[in-house]
């Protein structure tokens, strides 16, 4: 049942983690740096031992968010950028910080809980419950129980319940993966040749898949097979197909 | 009455004190020297001191010797309270989650109250402290394995209540037992999509 | 307190302390109040001088208001000897994760898995049965909104076990939002504009 402790035994959960990174690196005084928490949470996600799926993508989602703050954050020209793009990107961010700061409000409640209970323990209640010379007064509990009443109840204690299904609907589903994005990137800039960032996203709205185009776009850039413009600070960027069609376009393998 | 003991240990008043409220039944002077680590006449000595101590303060409840071992219990004089709190302060149904405890006690008896929890799904701890104090249950046996689990089973005055000369009277549910293979599929935590052998609420 | 109570009736105090003897759980003090014929403020402030009077006389046992009622309990520092006596008293921790849990539902109550996920970041499916399990916590009612999801609670058996009154009785949450040194150390780790100008790493 308590399969997440055994797998991970040092963070309950992703907020644990990011939480345990963050307030660590502040010991090391000023420079915490986004840059080093996402590296060292992908790290600490990397060294987990093979996980459950549900849990993995819990992980991998806040990975995302982080990968997703930290790749705004390489994008030239900050000052004079899309307004709606960099307030979503606050709001990205302070729905993190909230997250984290509500762990972090729960878990030193579980630490006065835990005393509680510890103090609790150490009395114990009364149950004996009334003498035996009360048995009589008792109303008799069983008045017009049957025998069959009694079988058709131990069969519905004993009935086996169907397991709960595990309800995701918190976790947004990553529809996007690199390798998809790189297929329909390409198919794309065959067509158009040139083309923009804003065009190549246009119609998406899922933050997630933005990021993973963008990572798409890298990594063509990386295998030589695009090249990138950008004339302006937070301009747009223009995507120029440089035409390597023959052998098949593979990815590497992403750290995140 | 020895001279050591002319003024009560505090600490043994206590720890007797504490035991005894939190027995479900009466607790024998040997076990009661055992916990203390005193002579069971120590224990004896003691124990009708405190019974006297609270006579005389005009408690609510006594100390008494009864069944061979100790117990608090209410005071004679108070019974009419405790009647009406009796009367008063029970459910006069069974609850279908007692009912259901109950089943699973007079099918699989003798059971611990683990055993319970794990088809029940819940502690039946609550549940069970009614079936127990109104006799429908009562502790067995002690189970041989590690722990000495307590094993419940049902009593004679269930079977009256249920108007049926013997356990082996009780309808069969032989026919009803789920087979292997949805066992195992819960055990995985699958989802089974199967008929279920629920019967209908009652 | 009033002055009529400043003695206390001697016959209320007995028959107070033979009916919470033969409880089995924690008694309201609006069945006391039934019980005895005398408002529940007169109960409320005859249990806490009674608890009093236990305490400075040095009982081994102690009133106490626990899940919205009154009980007799073993005084905490006869832990030992009562644990050596209760085999099966030693009641199995609860991990981190499941108090975590636990603080969350008992500070939002009522709210859905759902809700608690989104807290805490993992799924709390298998922690939430374990709870549940235990009767920490139940189901207390569906949400009007779509698709009605389950909502949670705690129960007055979470309140026995943290040995508190009522769920007003924990401390403020207000307490626990963590200072401004966290909140800022959280948000420089997770600054989004900085300066320096580190090339990208894909």
């Amino acid at each position: 049942m308590m399969k997440y402790a055994v797998s991970t035994p040092t963070f309950e959960g992703p907020f644990d983690l990011l939480l345990h990174l963050i307030l660590r690196q502040e010991v090391d005084i000023h420079e915490v740096s986004l840059l080093n928490i996402v590296t060292q949470y992908l790290e600490e996600v990397a060294r987990m031992p093979v996980i459950d799926l549900d849990l993995a993508t819990e992980f991998l989602l806040i990975a995302a968010t982080l990968i997703e703050l930290k790749t705004r954050r390489l994008l030239p020209g900050k000052d004079d950028g899309d307004l709606d793009e960099e307030l979503a990107l606050w709001e990205e961010r302070d729905l993190l910080l909230a997250r984290l700061l509500d762990c972090k409000t729960f878990k030193d409640v579980a630490s006065v809980f835990n005393d509680l209970v510890s103090r609790a323990d150490l009395s114990f209640p009364r149950m004996a419950g009334p003498e035996e010379r009360f048995a009589a007064l008792m109303p008799d509990l069983l008045e017009g129980v049957s025998p069959l009443r009694l079988q058709r109840a131990y069969l519905r204690a004993a009935a086996p319940k169907p397991p709960k299904v595990i309800g995701l609907e918190h976790v947004a589903p990553i529809r996007a993966s690199v390798a998809d994005a790189l297929v329909t990137v390409s198919q794309q800039l065959r067509l158009d040749g040139r083309t923009t960032f804003r065009k190549l996203v246009t119609g998406i709205n899922d933050r997630i898949e933005i990021v993973v185009r963008f990572l798409a776009i890298l990594e063509l850039f990386k295998q030589g097979r695009v090249d990138l413009d950008q004339v302006e600070r937070f301009g747009d960027i223009e995507v120029i197909w440089l035409g390597v069609e023959e052998q098949e376009i593979s990815i590497d393998k992403y750290e995140g | 009455m020895s001279d050591a003991e002319n003024t009560l240990d505090p600490e043994i008043v206590r720890a007797l004190e504490a035991i005894l409220l939190v027995a479900m039944e009466p607790v024998s002077p040997v076990l009661l020297a055992q916990l203390l680590e005193i002579s069971q006449t120590t224990v004896e000595e003691v124990c009708e001191r405190l019974a006297e101590t609270y006579e005389s303060a005009g408690h609510g409840f006594q100390l008494v010797k009864i069944a061979g071992g100790f117990r608090f219990q209410s005071h004679p004089d108070l019974a009419p309270y405790v009647e009406r709190f009796v009367l008063d302060g029970q459910q006069a149904r069974v609850s279908s989650a007692a009912l259901e405890t109950l089943a699973i006690i007079a099918y699989k008896q003798p059971l611990s109250r683990t055993q319970i929890a794990a088809i029940r799904g819940v502690d039946p701890e609550a549940v069970m402290r009614t079936l127990q104090a109104r006799g429908y249950i009562t502790e067995v046996e002690r189970d041989d394995g590690p722990g000495q689990a307590v094993m419940f089973g049902t009593t004679p005055l269930f079977l009256e209540r249920l108007g049926i000369a013997s356990i082996e009277h009780l309808p069969s549910i032989a026919d009803f037992i789920p087979d292997a293979s949805v066992v195992e599929a819960l055990e995985r935590g699958l989802r089974v999509e199967t008929d279920d052998v629920t019967a209908p609420e009652v």
